[in-house]
């Protein structure tokens, strides 16, 4: 057991450090940009150097890697201070759906484009009826000639209104059972008929938004996946979301809130001597450093290969849940002054009140609390799926609610 | 036994929320959300001809001469509605102020007009995060200086009674609208209920009750405003379970509704456990603060603990059982979470309570 | 709001505690006997002087009170050292259902002795296979002749040992839907082919017991409601078990904890004084208190006219929990000496440990958490229930897996 | 990056768990829980055999020279057959007490024993309920003298590594079968495993160590043997999770699976979420462990708060998996339910570690 990479891994990395010390833009560089354009010009830079896409294979653009030089990228990477990526949709999940299912000709249009960076792609999935029901969607697409006819809604899509391309799974046959009669397209956003709106969230934050189709029309050639196949499509799509590994960026942590139960008072001495402070330090450390020693087992199960699975759930149902006690926790260590969210006169500048009205997100965007343990429960222990309502019946008569 | 309040009450309770339901909807606490004013005016003045604000000053003062039961009932509608008006600063805290430690002359000034409406309280304990110790603030020769951080509900407020430092501590009273009062608006996590950073430049102030009983006589107000406090916070956390069980009735996953799911089925029991507790807590803090008994500040920090943590929970687990939509602006849901920690925050933590609950078990074990 | 008796409720306690302190009878005057004789002892007692079965009617040897005066009795006996009662089931469960469903004769011979003492009765519905699923027991009962013949097994039956008769829930017909299959019985627990077994529980106790049936005969006469309408019946028996008013008799609680936390060292000062074990007596006496008080309301109803519901359910779900929670923090106070269970060694005669090994129990007899749980949701709350794979199906084809 | 075991240690492991199921099946536990004596004197006898006593005494000292990852892997799966031997005091706590503080001499007296499995010791460290302070028991003129209680695994030790008072502590080396040794067996919530009172009436004793010493030392000791016990906690939690997820997978209620409902299946995936935390925690301490790290006080801690936590709610959880059935004496939940209570007391409690965890975080934020 140790914390050295490999000798090839080692080399990997002095390889990987050396370039970005060299070629990391300065802030002042990319500072005025507006967050595309700064996240276009690192991508680029990457991609002109080799160093986009580790683990695509060359001819897309990528590096050709494996997974675990992917890790280690990422980790060297995360050692400098870049332009935000926005990128992550279209490289990590948009990309891989396109080497399994598109032509030859639209992967040698699409593919080097989205690891230069040239275009950015976003994922038109979730609906507002389907919630944590992801299959339960109802956008509808109708063949009318060459093209699809597309009418609905999607919703919780980031980064839609400065993407170029989209993709999309569609309701082509509503009058089968719920996963068979989807189809799955990709899209212009720059299409006639497709609105934007973002959603605001209540920590004031605007990183979704929702998408309107309104007689948008699409090509036949741009489905991935046969007709009736789009949940198929969509599935591998979704087994490439990214794996979230470790805890990483909760913004409330020990670190800090140790920091601030050394700055303030409980019962006339420092927070840090009281027990029941301790105590909630402790139980929080064992679960920030679980899951950190819990990466290191994935990354050594990586570099022997092997695929994360469906484990590293638990980042996100441990992580998130106590990101909101903490985050609630610190605000009663300040007393009164707990509430007060205001940059200027909150402990470092309201970071603590930003994440107690952030967290709630975490705990449900991705999959919520409940479904991350359903996970576990199905896919990691074998338990059996809850009852469904909804099997075998067709999509158009399984009840709905009201909602 | 008779553990229920009195029919008067509960007629009082039917009236507050019909009351309420009409001129506190939701879009009027939206409209404080998303406006510039730091409280609903129009509410604020029509709550006071309701009489709420005098319900527990004494006839002799202009006041109703009700007993507790009727001021706890308007309390948990207030909280119930997340109502955005500066009532618990001004009547369970300013008020009770001048009850416990008025003069004869500041009672007969400030009472009648809190009792008519005339006039709106606040305090002005707090200074820094962690809790209170040192306090800079001072009154001295009728001047008071100092800085106040944060300060509840000062746009509305005529009066603020001011903790100041020194050996036990002293209570001022101070005149918001005169000079030497310098009010900046802070934004706190609910934008529903309007704090301010209060600087007194040598304002005009008077003591209120005597040198040095400061600490002694705000434990004691906070005793009595923490019974209030988890009455609204117990009003808000059943909104909150009724918002999350309307919810996932109608929303449906996978064919049925997300009720039928035990997770959310537990979930929501939790909350309903949770709040039933702390309701029952409220009952005996109701009848010791109505009573004054011995027994109060065991009850009181019992209903303050149990309300901070009844509300936090239904609050963020109301979000959680609304899926994505509970985190969007659109969404009424953050009102509840925005409200539960600001009245967790406003007259100490859990964890000073928490403390305090044990102190008094001690006692009344050693007694 | 008082905690003041009303004028009648007064009268009936002081005549009640008059009554009980001229009555009770001296330790020693029972300490001799066994648990069932001693219980008689004080039963005889209490009937013979219109003090047993309060709500009962005069007839069947009640007292014809309410159930508020049912109560203050109950509060003014707790008051005093009594053999312990080993008639709850007989009275609480088999009375109203006898008094629901037998014939004017049987109700005439049974209740009065039920009433006195002079008859124990026990409870037949659990059954291995059953658990929370009460309803899918499996015991067979076939007509032949004017008699029934029993075969099956029934797990933990209180007192099976030492009682006369029990009450018994049988499957007359397994081709029928789960809840449509049933019949009700009272038989005779002397019958030739009656076994009992007692179960021994890790806590070392063995309050209750297997009862295996063998061709056991029962008269039809002794049979209560219609054939294929045992499952009305058993909802009578079950609508009465007690209401479990308060969190009343949990062996660990505020008192003792704090007490112990006063008596020994966490870091060096008095364990009391340390902010962890202050923030869980806190947590704890919320709870208790809690409980409590909601005790009172219930009370408050009752003296009103109203019956408990299923609210009260919170009593067992806080309680049981909690005393197992409260159970393991104080063997943790007491450091390694906390895994002593040596009554001449461990604090308090080994309270705490015995109250860890016996609180897996409460959280489970009676309704398991989860159980209680899904009660306040569905009764309280109006929740939907569970999905049913069983419904509508004939019970001998509801899978049952290995178990 | 190279966070697993060896291949060399994961043979280990599967050996050592075909070894325990072959010689320690639960009717082996439940032959000591139910009779007579207090600890499987064959399955101590065997295990001496395989070596497992010896693993990581040093070659010069008759040992096997391994690495402590194999220790740790031992543990767990000591832990995972809640083996009724006794293991930890003698291996994790008593040979770790030499090595670390004994003499030449008392090194090359006791270990080629403890190695070849003809010695077993154990270590008396607690007097009274509550954390140790004014330890009684004294060491003067090689005469010790005082009462330790409880005292692991007195039956089948042959020493003990006694703390005695005194400013700073010191340890000493006591033969327990030497005159003035008294040792009554002591009822543990755990049958299966002794425990005594024993006292020292001026028996035969000799130092280890410097005197002024032990206090440090047992920290020390204490620091090492946390992240065994640890690994024994990790394979006792993943114990109880399967026997949870086997009994659900096959007990049908409402004609499905009990493995099918969100409250079991929730309450599973939680097991297994702190199981996972507490594995890796282990995993890091085991690497502390080995390399004898700096880091050692906050990694052992770590495992310690971990394991304690995981082994506690995946014992009793599984009870609650199993019902009515669970309860019962027939049923081996039992096992597990006595077992993490015992290895929460045995070196320890929650309470001090996290204590201790929070120190080392504070230590290393300072430096």
């Amino acid at each position: 057991m140790d914390f050295e990479d490999s000798k090839e891994e080692a080399a990997f990395r002095a390889e990987a450090r050396a370039w970005l010390e060299a070629n990391v833009p300065a802030k002042d560089e990319w500072a005025h940009l507006g967050e595309v354009e700064a996240a276009k010009l690192w991508q680029k830079r990457k991609y002109d150097a080799g160093w986009a896409c580790i683990r695509w294979p060359k001819e897309y653009g990528g590096r050709g890697g494996d997974a675990i030089q992917q890790v280690i990228w990422g980790q060297e990477e995360s050692k400098f201070t870049t332009p935000p990526s926005v990128f992550a949709i279209g490289q990590g999940m948009a990309a891989p759906t396109l080497m399994a299912y598109a032509t030859e000709e639209q992967k040698a249009r699409f593919l080097p484009k989205l690891a230069s960076g040239e275009e950015i792609w976003c994922q038109l999935f979730s609906e507002p009826a389907g919630g944590s029901d992801l299959a339960a969607l109802r956008t509808k697409s109708e063949k009318d000639g060459d093209d699809w006819v597309i009418n609905g809604q999607k919703i919780w899509t980031s980064g839609a209104h400065y993407s170029d391309f989209g993709i999309l799974v569609t309701r082509s046959d509503p009058t089968v059972a719920k996963h068979k009669g989807l189809t799955y397209f990709f899209l212009d956003m720059k299409s006639p008929g497709v609105e934007i709106k973002p959603i605001k969230q209540i920590s004031g934050g605007a990183n979704f938004n929702e998408v309107y189709f309104t007689d948008v029309r699409i090509p036949d050639g741009q489905r991935l996946g046969a007709v009736g196949q789009g949940w198929q499509v969509a599935l591998t799509t979704l087994m490439n979301e990214r794996a979230s590994i470790g805890a990483g960026g909760m913004p409330v942590n020990v670190k800090n809130t140790m920091a601030l139960a050394q700055r303030v008072q409980l019962n006339g001495r420092p927070a840090i001597e009281d027990g029941n402070v301790r105590a909630k330090l402790a139980q929080w450390h064992v679960q920030e450093a679980g899951l950190k020693y819990t990466s290191y087992r994935t990354m050594t199960a990586m570099s022997r290969g092997q695929t994360p699975g469906p484990e590293n759930s638990i980042g996100k149902l441990v992580g998130a849940p106590k990101a909101q006690d903490m985050a609630a926790f610190c605000m009663d260590l300040m007393e009164e002054s707990g509430a007060i969210w205001d940059p200027a006169l909150s402990e470092e500048a309201g970071i603590f009140q930003l994440c107690y009205m952030s967290s709630p997100g975490l705990r449900i965007a991705g999959g919520t609390d409940e479904i991350m343990a359903n996970i576990i429960a199905e896919r990691v222990l074998g338990l059996p799926q809850d009852m469904r309502a909804d099997k075998g019946i067709p999509f158009n008569e399984v009840p709905t609610g009201s909602s | 036994m008779n553990f229920e309040f009195s029919e008067d009450a509960e007629l009082l309770r039917e009236q507050a929320r019909g009351f309420l339901q009409q001129n506190c909807p939701p879009s009027a606490v939206r409209a404080v959300l998303d406006g510039e004013q730091s409280y609903d005016a129009a509410l604020t003045a029509k709550i006071a001809e309701m009489g709420w604000n005098a319900a527990v000053i004494p006839e002799e003062h202009g006041g109703l001469g009700l007993s507790y039961y009727e001021l706890c009932v308007i309390a948990e509608e207030l909280g119930r509605a997340a109502a955005p008006v500066p009532f618990s600063s001004s009547v369970y805290v300013a008020t009770e102020a001048l009850l416990a430690a008025g003069s004869d002359a500041q009672k007969a000034e400030w009472l009648p007009k809190l009792a008519a409406g005339e006039a709106i309280g606040t305090f002005a304990f707090a200074e820094a995060a962690g809790q209170r110790s040192d306090l800079g603030t001072r009154l001295a020769n009728g001047k008071l200086s100092g800085v106040k951080l944060p300060v509840p509900d000062v746009d509305a407020a005529d009066f603020a009674v001011v903790l100041t430092g020194g050996d036990g501590g002293s209570l001022a009273l101070v005149d918001l609208k005169g000079s030497g009062v310098q009010a900046e608006p802070v934004r706190m996590v609910d934008f529903t209920r309007g704090h301010s950073r209060v600087t007194f430049d040598g304002a005009d102030a008077e003591a209120l009750g005597a040198s040095g009983q400061g600490n002694a006589t705000v434990d004691r107000l906070l005793d009595r405003a923490a019974v209030l406090f988890a009455w609204e916070q117990v009003g808000g956390a059943d909104a909150a379970l009724e918002q999350a069980r309307e919810y996932a009735m109608g929303r449906y996953a996978f064919g049925r509704p997300i009720a039928s799911y035990q997770a959310i089925k537990h979930k929501l029991a939790n909350m309903y456990v949770k709040n039933t507790l702390a309701r029952s807590n409220c009952y005996y803090g109701a009848w010791a603060l109505d009573t004054n008994a011995p027994d109060l500040p065991l009850a009181a920090a019992t209903a303050r603990v149990a309300g901070i943590e009844a509300y936090h929970f239904a609050s963020k687990e109301n979000i959680q059982t609304h899926g994505g939509m509970g985190f969007t602006w659109e969404f009424d849901c953050q009102f509840h979470y925005r409200r539960s920690r600001l009245l967790a925050a406003n007259i100490g933590s859990l964890n000073l309570w928490q403390d305090k609950l044990v102190s008094a078990l001690e006692q009344s074990s050693a007694a």
